[in-house]
This record gives C-alpha cells, structure tokens and sequence, in this order.
C-alpha cells in the first residue's frame, strides 16, 4: 500500500438524514475518510451502521425526500459533487465511479438484455456507437471471465446464475474505466465457493486496471481478505480506521474487539462459547450527542453518556473514536460536532 | 408456448360448456316470463299459444341442447357461407349453403337471428365503448407514471381525487350531467347517437366525433380512473427495485430510468390488466349506452333481459364468457412474451 | 257514437289546434324531408302479430294498415273500405252473424301490386294457425271462415251472434299483411321469417328501407301511398332505446327529436322540460284505470296453497259498510296531482271511456274520512281491544295486506292510502313485487296478481279497442282463477254474482249501441258498487312533439301514428 | 479417532430419503423429468446431539430438513423419529406427532404473522395440541419468554415491534412451547446480524442443554456450524458427499467438495489469508433437473478422475464414524485418504489453488 498515492475522494463531515414519518434518523453523522488511488478500501459495519447510506451519498444516489444531506464535502479529483448539478453528477456515475450492488438479481433489469444493460454506459459516458459499444461490452464479459461472451449479450439476467449475473454487474461497473469502484455487500447473496471466485476475480482485476475500490461488508473475513485498509462504522459513524492487519492485530475500539470477538472460525481453536455484545444496535433518532456504543459496551464510563468521542489517532494511519483512545491526537477533521 | 396455448384452449372447452350450462340453468330458473311485456288486454290462452310457439313447451334439456347444437353448428355454418358467399376474403370461392335449412338461434322478442343482432350493435359499441378505452389508456398511462414519480405531489393528489371521482360517480350520474350541460344547457353536442350515421366524408366525420364526445368521455372517466392507479401503483412498485439505483448509479438520466427501465417492467402487469379489459368493450357498456342511446351490445343485452329473451341472453352472455375466457389466455400469454423470466410449456 | 269532446283535456286541445291546419298545408309528397321519431321502448319487430308490444304495434302501423280503426274520439273510422259496414247499411247480417267489408279499389302495396280480399283472408289464416302464436288470436277467436267472393270483398262468418263484429282487420293491432310475402311463413315457419318480421310490405305511408331490433328504424314515403301529396315526409328515423326522460328531454329541451312516445314522468318533471321551449306535451285519455282490487275470497296464510284465495269469503271485504268507507277515505284529486299531472283523472268507474259506455252515476273527487268512520262505526266495526284497529264484529281484526308492483307512483300511492286507512281505523301492511313476475303469470309463483295472495292489490288494466264487452266479462263467476285453472282466468277479484253474469249474457246478445251502453254502464255499476274494486285514476297518455311538427292527434284507441301520413312541417 | 458420542441411541434414522420434485411438460402435462432436490440421504441424530447441515445454496439441505419433518409427501425412503416410522405415513396421523418435532425457519419476519401478538403466537401450539387452561397457557407463554431471553412485558406487541434477533426469539418460543424432542433449524442465523448471530447461538446452546433438545441445525455458514454442531454433514446437489463428527471434519476433510468449501470461507484473520492455500472451484453447481453422469461433483471436482465421471460412488463409511461418498476411498477403509488418494492431475483441469 503505497502511502504516497495522491487521494482521489475525500469526503468530510458528511450527514446524511432520513425524514420519516416517525421523526428523523440520523443514518450518516460526520463521516470523513479519504480514498487513495488504487487502494481498496473496506468499510465494515452492521446493517444500519451507515456504510451503505453513506456512499449512496456520494454520489447522489439516495432517493431525496426522504434522504437529505445535512452538510458536508464531497471531492472527486477537486469538484464538489454535493454541490454539483445534475449533469455533472450523472457524467461522474458509472463514468468516474462504477456501482456494484449486493444482489445481482434484483440490481439488474430483468426486461433488458445484458448486452443492453452494458452497452447502456458505453453509449452515454464514452458516445460510442451501437457496434463499438457491442464490441466493447464482450470484452467486458471476457474480462470478468464469462465465456462465450458475445452470444451470451442477447441474453436476460434470470438466464445467469447468481455468480455470473455478479460478474455482468462488475463489468458494468467497469464499462468507462471508473477511478473508484464502489462495491455495496457484492458477495453477500453468494455462495461462499462463488463469492472466493469474484473476489479472486476483483483482486485480479484491481492489479490490472488499478482503480480505486471501497469494499463494502459486513463479513470481516471477506474484509481481511481483500482491503488494505478499514473504516469501522457503528451507529452512523465512523468508529475506527487502521490499515487491515493493523485492525486485526490491534482493534483500539471496543466494538471492533468485541466483534472481532464474535465471530468463529473454521480453522483454529474452536471457542467453547461465542462472544457475544449484548444488546441491540442504537436507534438513530436524534443527532448523537453521547458515544453511539456505550450502552453495549464493556468500559463505558460517565464520560461516553454525555460526550461523543472524537476519532483519536492512535497509530500510523489508526485512528478510534473512543475515549480509552484519547491519548492519541484528534483527527484532524474529524471531530464530531 | 404454443403447446402452453393449445392446452390452455382445449381445458377451455369443458369450462365453457359448463359456463354455458350455468347460465342457461340460472336464466331457467329466475322468475319472470317472456310475455311479461305483452299488454294485459292479450288472453291467457293466447300467451300461452305464444309461449309454446317459442318451443317453451318442450322440457329444457331439449332446449338446452337444441342451443348448443344452434351456436356450436349452425351459427359457424352461416359464417361460412357468409365468408364465401359476400366477404371480402373469400368472396371468390364457390358459394356455399351449408346452413340451408337450418334454424339458427332465434331471439324470442325480436324473431330474428341472434347473431345477426350482435353483428349489427357489435360497430357502435366497438367504436364508442372501444374509443373510450383508447382514450382512457392513452390518458391513463402517462397520469400514473407521473404521479408515482412525482408520489405525493400537488399532481399525485389531484390525480388521486380525479380517480376518487372516476371510480365514485356512476355513468347514470356523470352521463345525464354532461347532457345537461352540453346538450341542454351549451347545445354543442348531440344527446342521443345514431347508430344508422355513416361516415362518407369530413363534415359526416365531424358528426361521427361529435355523437361520440360525450358518451367516450363519460366512459374513459371510469378507464382512466382504474388504470391510471393501477400504472401508479405497479411504477412505484418498480421504482423501488434495485435495478433502478442501478441504472441511477450508471448515469442515466431520470428520462431514461423511468421511461426505459421502469416503465417497461412497470408495463408488464398493466398490459395484462389492460387485455383483461377489452372483454369488457364487447359486452358495451350497458349504462352508458342506455344514457346515450347507443343502442350496442349492452343496451341488448339489458333489453332482452328485460323482455325474458332467453335465446339471446343466453347467446350474449355465453359469447362474454368465451371473450373472458379467451382474452385471459392472451393476457397470460402477453405476461409471458412481456417478461423474459417466465417460459410457458 | 259522438265525438267525445269531454275527453279532450286542455293539453289536448292544443294538440287538436295544429289539425284545424292540416287541412290548409298541402303540397308535394316527401317535401318535409325528415320527421323524427323516439319511443323509449325500441321496437324489436314489425309483425304485430308475433308482438303484443305497444311499441311493436305502434311502429308497425306507419306501414301496415288495418280495413278501419279508431280515430280519437274512439269512433270507427273506415281505413282501406268505403264505409264501416253496419246493420243499418246491410254490412252486418240481421242475426249478427256475418259482417261483410268491402275494399276501395285501386288500393296497392307499397311493392305495387294490388290489395285484394285474398290478403285479408291470408291475415286471417296466418293468425289463426295453431302453431303460429299469434299474439292477437283472441281477435280472430269467434271467427268461423272468412270468406272471398271477389278481390274486394271480405266476408266474415262467426261461430255465433256477435254484437259487436268489429275485432278482426280493426284497429292497429290487426293489420292486413301481404299474402304474396308471408305466405311461406304460416304456423311453426313464422317465427324464420326474419325478413318479412322485420321489412313487411304495407299499405300504409312508410316502407321501411332499414330495421334494427330494439334500436333504430329507417323509412322512406311510400311511392304507392294511395293519397295525392301524403306523406308530407320523405323519410323517417323512428329511434328507440333509453328511458322516458331523455325522450322528453330530446324532444322539449335540446329539439334532436319531433315526437316522443308515452313520457311516464312525473308531472313537474314534464312541466320542467317544457320550459324547454323546442316542444309540447300532449295528452289523451283511454280506458286506463288505476284500481285497487278488493279480494272477495279469504287470502290467509293459514290456509293450504289449493284454499287460499279459493275458498271462503273475505271476513269483511264484502260488506259495502267497508269497501265503500275505503273509497270515502282516498282523496282521488291528490293522488292525480302527485301521480300523474294533466295525464291523470280521477274515475269512479271500471270502464271510464268512451262516453256511451262511462256511467256518471258515481261521484268520488272528494275525501271524507269522517263520513267513513262513521259507517264503519255504524256498521258495527269497532276498536273493541284499543289497539287503534278496528274489529269486525266477530272479533276479526281489520288488516289489510296492500300488494303492487314496483313503481315509484304506486309506491307513493301505497304510502298515501296506508295513512288515510289507518286513520279510520284499519291495519295496513304494505308490500310491493318486481312487475315482471307479478304480471308474468308464473302457476308457480305465490306472488302474482291472479293468485292474489293479499287482501287488496293495486295496478291498472284496459281494453283493447272500444267495445267494453270481453272486458266486463272479467267479472264472470266463470272466469275466477284457481289451482283447478292453472290459476287462469281474469276475475282476478273472485267477484261473482248471478245478476252480473245475467245482464251481461244480455249484452252479449244486444246489437244495438245505445242499448248496448245502457247495459254496459249498468256492469260498470254493479261492479263498483258490488265491492269488485275501488277505481282511482283514469290514466292518460302523454306524448310530446315538436313546436314544428304539426298534425299530431294523439290517438289513444288506435296507434299514435295512426295519422302519420297527414304529418307535416310547420315552418 | 473415534465418535465422540457413540454410546447414545439414534433419535432420528433417515434412510434412502429422496424427495424429487416432478417437471411437466407438453399439451397433457406427462412428468418429463424431477428436480431431485434430495437424492438418495441416510444419516441418523443422536439424542441431545445437533447434526449440522451445510452447502450451497440449491443443494437441497433445506428441502432435506422439511422433508424429514414430513412437511412434504416423501418420494421414497424411511423416517424413524423416537421409534416411530413416519415416512410414509398420512398427514393427518402426523398430527399428533407433531409436538415432538418443530422448526425453526429462517426468515423471522415472514414466519411470524404480523397480525398476532407474541402471546398469540407462541400460544397458537398450545390451542392447537393441549387442553390447558387460559391461565396455564399464559404462565407456559410467560416461561418460554424467559426461556429465550424475551422480556415477559412485550408479550402484547405485535411482531413488528421486536428486531431480527428478537423476532427469532419468539420462533424459538413458539417452536419450544411443546416440549419437542427434536428440533429442525433451517437457517435461523441466515437473515441476522453478526453480533445478533452468536447471540442466537448460544441461546440454542443453552437450551439444547436444558430441555435436553435434539437439533438438525442447517446452515450455509460453516463457521458457525462448526461451532454448534456435534456432527456435520455436507451436502452437495442434493446427496450427502461427508459426514463426519465436527473436530475430524474440520481437521481434516475427506471429500474434495468438503475441502473445497471449507478453504473458500473466509478467515477473519488477513495473516492466514495471505498464508493459506485456497481452493477454488470454478464453474457453478449444476441444475438439480439434469446432474452430471456419474458423481455429482465431477464437472467441479479439483480431483476427478475417469471413474467419477461412470460411476456414482458409494456413500461408505470410510473411517469410524466418517461416511464419504468419494472414489478416492475406493481402497481399504483404513488407508488415510489424503496420503493414498489418487495423485491429483492438474493439467487440464482449471481449477486452481492460489495463495
């Protein structure tokens, strides 16, 4: 992992908002992390922490009412996009950044054919012609590695299995050659022989075309696998980030540990009994003015009900929002408000 | 498909029997007679001579079987000749008299054929009640693709009340209202529709429009008002689903998400639905063409009700069960040609 | 017969007004190019033969055309003979066995072939043909032959003496039709003959050039009507479907129509269109009465299906102490004005028209509810328990169940009369049955009118034609419907006295006409009185025409059209 | 290496279970085919044990579990719960069997029905199969709740009110409320959180111990199967390919599938990943409808050798206690399977092993 790359996103204090009819929810409370060029960056947290919500942030994807974004800065290569029009917008979706989606079923169209769901892109971002476009879109799919490419465009998605219906979405999201790859839970509705193909796949890819890839999971074993580096989100925040052996080795916030924790595994000692964090995930109703885990949390103290912590750093390139951590320096940008 | 076809049309045929069966038992058994409408100063005696010239005498299984060997028989034997004999298509073939001697299916109040009757309302009912669903589609579709995109806007409300309208006020209501104003009152438009009208040049042509506003608009009120929340609640359906994010996340513009993405799968249960309908255009619609006057197939079928017709009612709600029957095969079928995921065998 | 001027209501004058002009507008055939025509009920077929439909018989005469009819004042007017055969003029043979027409020559078919005495006796054959049904075979019933001694002459022969000779080839309901065209239709066939049902060749003014069952029917003048300049119109679209209402408002409000049939309507509703302005009611009264029928035979529940209504008299209808304060207690004048306006009159009697036959004995336009209690308490009926009903005077409650048809008038007079018999002192339960099961003569059915499972039961009836003669013998002790009957038989009532059936054998014999309207009135009497019924309304008929249709002389014995040819424009 | 716990009789004998699914075709629907969801299973569990259940997606293990609780009509094969054969018997007679063997499914927001409260819910066994009193069934109610971990007060609010991990508390209750002796779990972890899951877990630990319960626990999730399960089978197209007692299975995996897949799960550690040795399958699991001639694994197969390709091999029991249905151990039963295999020809094949 070259620390030198020049950063590609930057994202900083971004809120995200949901208007329900039950009052607000908080889905994305100041989340600021940066994307170097070529990394692949791994965002783990549990459903509702605000990894998904967050990315479909970025780029404007979020149906608006009811989502709403409260503040923050979003910079692809200098421009703004929560400030850009709707033009910009759409050039930089699935031309700059590429989209793939968690279940490949559902996230294609099922009415259209494949070749037409890939040519799609190529005619829009890169104005190619019918044939040029075609010609392209096999080389996608021999690039994702599904054989007979070309006779297979003239067909639906429900005729692919699962697996090869995620390599169609992949190619789709490589169509205009995207500096940054979001990937949203892409092998959770795989099965675990398919998902260690697309992720042999996505490693391949990444050292050959060289883009920049945020990983977004739930299975810290797919994240230890594939990122160089890891965001920790619980309760709409971001709660740590450290380069991946780093975090495994040495989780500084305790809902790292403790999920770390929890998890079995196939190989090793075998627990007598799994570790548990007991509790439920917090209700994001209100702005969070106390540390969203410590009502599950082990060290919880008078301090964490009536602050929320800052993201400390606790190492080269570690940081943790927690107050055990508080020796480190603030981040920087990322003091929660 | 095809096999899926045959098949869904030989079950048909017991079906259908057996809807014939029903109805001609349940029309047996309702009360009511067809000399009901013969002035009372008319003698017993002699009704009852006029019923059993009807052939009322004879036990019904007889009658029933006599009809069925009517419609099944001698009504396709008369088409044939009357495809060789003055079509267009086969005019050149030798004519044929196969139905020559033959008692075809006799209404009881008008002693003429049956079928000769549905030929001739079958225009005007075509034309005003099948206009009116073109128009009711044509308007409807647009109307709820854009109030589920634009879900509970200002547009998405007015629409919601103007299809609370639709579907709440009955065409004996909205008919005799939109007479009163533009017939009565403005004078623009005619009351009653000529079905003896031909159209042979524009001005004849404008006639033809103006006979037909207010009766297509009456009726489309009702389509519109059906379709066009069905087309908004299949689009919301479809504009929550996965692949639109994705076609967003690939940079299409809104034009091209809803009009392309969403709106063809949005369609596939809307065509259906729609399919199912055009039965309904046959059968007319008995209401507003009692309203209007447009005497067509729903303003038979109400008379001859009235007037105990039984070979004709008979005849008229047996030719709906096929259509219903028939255009639920299309509908399925359609289901199966719009959507790529279902195969038929 | 007189002219029955006192039939002529005040709207009807001002029909009479425009054919004080007919006589004055003359000219070409066809020059008025088209009349149209709406009758709400669509005509389904042109053979009044195979229809006893008012609809049917009334289009149908714009084409076909019987030897003589009836003109308004319900005199026989000749038609397609030179004169109506009598008695007097040796037509009728002395023992009123034999009537003998004879056909003004140079009469042809719409076709162009000559009208013949064959034809007449063609029509006779057709409608008598047992397999035929022909809808109008009580007309033909007494018929023994009719005979032909040349192509203008008709001679009818009766099985006995008939008084009044005038049913067969008479009126709208018994036209000639072509022998050449039908004849291929007689008996089982006439039901086939699609063809001629709906495009028959007449005499009359019209020929049809297009027919729609039930929906619309096309004609043009006849090139071989017999009169010079008649029709004034070229073509006809005689239009039916829809309701009343949109006929009258056709015709009154948006002018589309120049003639509309038979506007049942509430009397404001027709008062409203007028305002209208394109058009004008118009009224004319036959033998129309709305009664009320009085059971004379016990309609208890209690009894088995084969006793009730057969056996055993009334517990009290019969007295004339209650049927009469019954009548005492309507106001006839208030049921006019709420039911039907002009097209409505109050009556006292069965038979109310024509005048010869109308007895002006009775009066009944004034309610009086204390007169009738008064006889009720005097005739010993009395509110012995105090529940506020009154008891016959062997302990039987006075309730009354009120049966009608489904119609909104009847219902509100249903409502009326229930208040105004309560008040003195009955029990009344109302109760109403759809029409077509109440008239359809079902044996099966408990609820229609000849069983008569209620105590009183309300419609109306009349006859056909003028003659009151089959009519009155409705009251026969023979003619009561029972199970023996299939419950057939028109003495619905289960009126029956010797006396009755006594003086209307005499009736049946009698030739002469003033005679014969003593007796018919002296009936009409000894039913009303005898407790058969309780008369309410003479109803009327209302029509409509243009401002610029003139000629129109509403008709109510014979065809409204009857007077077709002598249509014309105005302006 | 011998079974942890042979001593104990078999609750539950399965032999020969297949359950085919019949395909139609042509004008008069004739049956032209059967997805052969399961295809031939025999195992047996232990009382107080849990036989856990794993594969991919498609390969039967779900249609596996409902058939032994006879919730299908069985196309052929032998059920024996507690003694007592119910393969073949009748619906209607299950009836009274039921109490004793329940399910808990996977999803717990579509298995609930949202119109019933939890008491409602969890009583619904009780109306069903007992005649116990109002009282007596709320107290039972009460005890479950408490049993699972569900707080007695929330006993009036309605499914939606609770979250995933809850909502499969109260099918636990619901399942448990009969005092069953056996329990089919179809997945009951699949639609949770990770820090929701181990909850789940422990909490059928816990209760497999008080109430003495016997599981057939199906999981796609081998890591949390190797945590509860006593024994695992591995199921592949719907046959049984492994079964073996966990600590042997997971030490040391005799089928190439079992190998396969254990070596594609992975490891939340990113210094044994970039250590270990993979393997991955390439292609996918063939149709159900149509499987490959000989060995349902042969067209994935790392190891596939001519035979496998003829001949269908024998589900054996190999070593004690160890049952494959592999070539490889054509040989004598004692031979250890990964020295004496079939050297493994890589030439053609392309499936790979990366690091």
């Amino acid at each position: 992992m070259a620390e030198t790359a020049p950063t590609v996103l930057d994202v900083r204090d971004l809120k995200t908002v949901f208007r329900t009819r039950s009052g607000e929810v908080h889905a994305v409370n100041s989340v600021s992390f940066d994307l170097k060029a070529g990394e692949l960056l791994g965002v783990v947290g549990e459903s509702g922490s605000g990894k998904s919500v967050t990315m479909m942030s970025l780029l404007g994807l979020l149906p608006m009412p009811p989502a709403e974004i409260r503040s923050g800065e979003v910079l692809l290569d200098g421009v703004d996009l929560l400030k850009a029009d709707a033009r910009t917008l759409r050039a930089v979706r699935g031309g700059k950044v590429g989209f793939v989606f968690q279940d490949p079923m559902t996230s294609l169209n099922p009415t259209f054919s494949v070749g037409f769901q890939l040519r799609e892109p190529l005619r829009k971002h890169m104005g190619m012609s019918k044939k040029a476009a075609n010609d392209r879109a096999v080389e996608l799919l021999e690039l994702v590695g599904i054989p007979d490419a070309r006779e297979r465009l003239k067909d639906y998605p429900h005729q692919f299995s699962g697996g090869m219906r995620q390599r169609v979405m992949i190619a789709i999201a490589l169509a205009c050659d995207p500096k940054v790859l979001i990937a949203d839970e892409p092998t959770t509705a795989l099965d675990v022989t398919i998902q260690a193909q697309i992720l042999e796949l996505m490693a391949d890819l990444q050292s050959r075309l060289g883009m920049a890839v945020i990983w977004i999971t739930h299975d810290l074993g797919v994240i230890a696998g594939i990122a160089d580096r890891v965001l920790v989100m619980y309760g709409g925040q971001i709660v740590e980030q450290a380069p991946v052996r780093e975090l495994f080795a040495n989780p500084r916030h305790p809902y790292t540990a403790a999920l770390l924790k929890t998890v079995p595994k196939v190989s090793g000692e075998r627990e007598a009994r799994l570790t548990i964090i007991e509790g439920q995930p917090p209700m994001l109703t209100a702005h969070p003015t106390a540390c969203p885990f410590r009502d599950r949390c082990a060290h919880a103290f008078d301090r964490c009900e009536r602050e929320n912590p800052a993201r400390y750093t606790v190492g080269d390139g570690h940081d943790a929002a927690c107050f055990k951590a508080e020796s480190g320096d603030v981040m920087p940008e990322a003091a929660h408000a | 498909m095809l096999t899926y076809a045959i098949r869904r049309l030989l079950l048909s045929i017991p079906t259908l029997l057996f809807i014939a069966l029903v109805i001609f038992l349940l029309l047996e058994l309702a009360p009511g007679d067809p000399m009901a409408q013969v002035p009372l100063t008319v003698p017993d005696e002699v009704k009852a001579r006029m019923r059993e010239a009807l052939g009322l005498g004879r036990p019904w299984p007889v009658r029933f079987g006599l009809w069925l060997y009517q419609f099944f028989w001698v009504e396709p034997m008369v088409f044939l000749d009357w495809l060789t004999n003055s079509s267009f298509l086969f005019g050149w073939l030798p004519d044929t008299s196969f139905s020559a001697g033959m008692d075809r299916v006799i209404s009881w109040q008008t002693r003429g054929p049956v079928m000769d009757l549905v030929v001739q309302r079958l225009p005007q009912t075509l034309w005003v009640v099948g206009m009116s669903y073109v128009v009711g589609v044509l308007i409807a579709l647009p109307i709820g693709i854009l109030s589920a995109y634009r879900q509970y806007s200002v547009f998405d409300n007015v629409g919601t009340f103007v299809s609370m309208v639709g579907y709440s006020i009955p065409p004996f209501f909205s008919g005799v209202l939109v007479i009163v104003i533009f017939s009565v009152q403005l004078g623009w438009l005619p009351s009653i529709y000529d079905t003896t009208h031909v159209v042979t040049d524009w001005a004849s042509f404008k006639v033809q429009v103006q006979q037909m506003i207010l009766p297509v608009m009456v009726l489309a009120l009702q389509t519109t008002a059906q379709l066009s929340r069905f087309m908004r609640a299949s689009m919301l359906d479809n504009l929550g689903q996965d692949y639109v994010r994705t076609a967003r996340a690939k940079g299409m513009t809104e034009w091209v998400v809803v009009l392309t993405h969403v709106l063809r799968n949005s369609m596939i249960p809307v065509v259906t639905v729609i399919a199912l309908g055009i039965p309904a255009i046959f059968g007319g619609a008995i209401i507003t063409e009692q309203v209007f006057k447009v005497n067509g197939i729903g303003q038979l079928l109400i008379t001859q009700i009235q007037a105990n017709d039984l070979p004709t009612v008979q005849t008229l709600t047996f030719i709906f069960a096929v259509l219903i029957v028939m255009f639920n095969l299309i509908a399925d079928l359609l289901y199966g040609i719009l959507d790529p995921r279902i195969r038929y065998d | 017969m007189k002219l029955r001027t006192a039939l002529l209501g005040a709207i009807a004058a001002v029909a009479t007004a425009p054919m004080v002009h007919a006589e004055a507008h003359e000219g070409e055939r066809g020059r008025d190019g088209e009349v149209r025509i709406l009758y709400w009920q669509a005509p389904s077929i042109l053979n009044p033969f195979l229809s006893g439909g008012t609809k049917d018989v009334e289009a149908s005469s714009m084409i076909l055309e019987p030897l003589a009819r009836y003109n308004p004042s319900g005199e026989l007017v000749p038609w397609l003979v030179d004169e109506i055969p009598t008695v007097a003029n040796g037509g009728v043979s002395e023992d009123l066995t034999q009537i003998t027409w004879k056909i003004t020559p140079g009469i042809t078919w719409s076709d162009g072939t000559p009208f013949t005495s064959e034809d007449v006796r063609f029509t006779w054959e057709y409608c008598t043909h047992p397999e035929g049904g022909c809808a109008q075979g009580a007309k033909f019933e007494r018929v023994a032959s009719v005979e032909t001694p040349d192509e203008q002459t008709v001679v009818v022969t009766y099985e006995g003496p008939t008084p009044n000779p005038y049913l067969p080839f008479v009126g709208a309901e018994s036209p000639i039709l072509q022998a050449a065209q039908f004849a291929e239709c007689l008996g089982a066939a006439a039901s086939t003959c699609t063809e001629q049902n709906y495009n028959p060749i007449g005499t009359g003014p019209f020929v049809v050039t297009d027919f729609r069952p039930n929906d619309v029917i096309q004609m043009e003048a006849n090139e071989n009507y017999r009169e010079e300049g008649k029709p004034a119109f070229q073509s006809v679209t005689f239009k039916g479907g829809g309701d009343a209402a949109a006929a009258g408002r056709a015709v009154m409000e948006t002018g589309e129509f120049d003639y509309a049939w038979n506007l049942q309507l509430a009397p404001e509703v027709i008062a409203q269109m007028e305002q209208g302005g394109q058009g004008v009611p118009v009224a004319g009264f036959g033998t129309l009465v709305e009664r009320i029928m009085l059971n004379h035979t016990n309609p208890d529940p209690n009894l088995g299906p084969d006793e009730r209504s057969v056996v055993g008299p009334h517990p009290f209808l019969q007295d004339p102490a209650v049927y009469n304060a019954m009548s005492m207690a309507i106001d006839r004048p208030l049921l006019v004005e709420i039911g039907y306006g002009p097209a409505g009159r109050v009556t006292c009697n069965w038979v109310p028209a024509p005048e010869i036959y109308a007895s002006t004995s009775m009066t009944c336009d004034t309610q009086d509810l204390e007169g009738a209690k008064a006889m009720l308490e005097e005739a010993g009926y009395v509110d012995t328990d105090g529940d506020g009903v009154r008891e016959t005077p062997d302990g039987v409650p006075m309730n009354l169940l009120y049966q009608t048809s489904t119609n909104a008038v009847r219902q509100d007079f249903q409502a009326l009369i229930k208040e105004w018999w309560e008040e003195i002192g009955f029990s009344v339960e109302l109760r109403n049955i759809d029409s077509s099961v109440f008239f359809g003569g079902d044996a099966g059915s408990p609820d229609t009118f000849q069983k008569f499972y209620a105590d009183v039961q309300m419609y109306a009836n009349n006859f056909p034609g003028t003659d009151p003669q089959a009519y009155l013998g409705n009251g026969l002790c023979g003619n009561i419907p029972s199970p023996a009957t299939q419950w057939q038989g028109e003495n619905i009532t289960r009126f029956c006295s010797e006396e009755y059936d006594a003086l209307w054998a005499e009736l049946a014999q009698t030739a002469d006409i003033e005679e014969r309207g003593r007796i018919a009135r002296e009936l009409n009497d000894m039913a009303v009185q005898g407790g058969m019924m309780i008369p309410l309304v003479d109803r009327g008929r209302i029509s409509a025409h243009s401002n610029s249709l003139g000629g129109v002389d509403l008709n109510t014995w014979d065809s409204e059209l009857w007077n077709v040819a002598d249509w014309y424009r105005t302006e | 290496m011998l079974d942890a716990a042979p001593a104990k009789k078999p609750l539950v004998e399965v032999r020969g279970l297949k359950m085919h699914f019949p395909i139609t075709a042509g004008l008069f629907r004739r049956q032209v085919g059967a997805v052969k969801a399961v295809d031939g299973v025999s195992f047996d569990i232990h009382e107080g044990e849990t036989l856990g259940v794993v594969g991919e997606s498609g390969c039967g293990k779900s249609t596996c579990g409902r058939a032994v609780l006879r919730l299908y009509d069985i196309t052929e094969g032998t059920i024996r719960i507690d003694g007592r054969d119910i393969g073949q018997v009748p619906q209607a007679s299950l009836r009274q069997m039921r109490p004793t063997m329940q399910m808990v499914f996977q999803d717990p927001q579509a298995s609930l029905n949202p119109r019933m409260t939890v008491q409602s819910i969890i009583q619904e066994p009780l109306d069903e199969h007992t005649k116990m009193s109002k009282a007596e069934k709320r107290e039972k109610v009460f005890q479950l709740m408490d049993a699972v971990g569900l707080n007695r007060r929330f006993a009036g609010r309605y499914p939606h009110a609770f979250s995933g991990g809850q909502r499969q508390r109260i099918g636990i209750a619901r399942a448990l409320a009969l005092n069953p002796k056996f329990i089919v779990c179809d997945e009951p972890i699949a639609a949770l959180d990770v820090s929701i899951q181990a909850q789940v877990v422990n909490l059928l630990e816990d209760l497999q111990k008080e109430f003495g319960l016997t599981y057939l626990f199906i999981s796609h999730d081998l890591s949390m199967v190797r945590h509860i399960a006593t024994r695992v089978a591995v199921m592949y197209l719907g046959k049984i390919v492994e079964l073996s007692p966990r600590e042997a299975l997971y030490a040391e995996p005799l089928h190439p599938y079992t190998e396969a897949l254990l070596s594609a799960v992975p490891e939340p550690d990113p210094v044994l990943h970039d250590t270990a040795e993979r393997i991955i399958l390439t292609g996918d699991v063939p149709s159900p409808a149509n499987p490959p001639k000989g060995c349902n694994f042969c067209t994935r197969c790392p190891r596939v050798m001519d035979i496998c390709r003829d001949i269908d091999p024998d589900y054996r029991e190999v070593r004690p206690g160890r049952y494959v249905a592999c070539h490889l151990y054509n040989e004598t039963q004692d031979q250890t399977a990964g020295t004496t295999a079939a050297p493994v020809e890589e030439q053609e094949h392309p499936t790979r092993r990366v690091k």
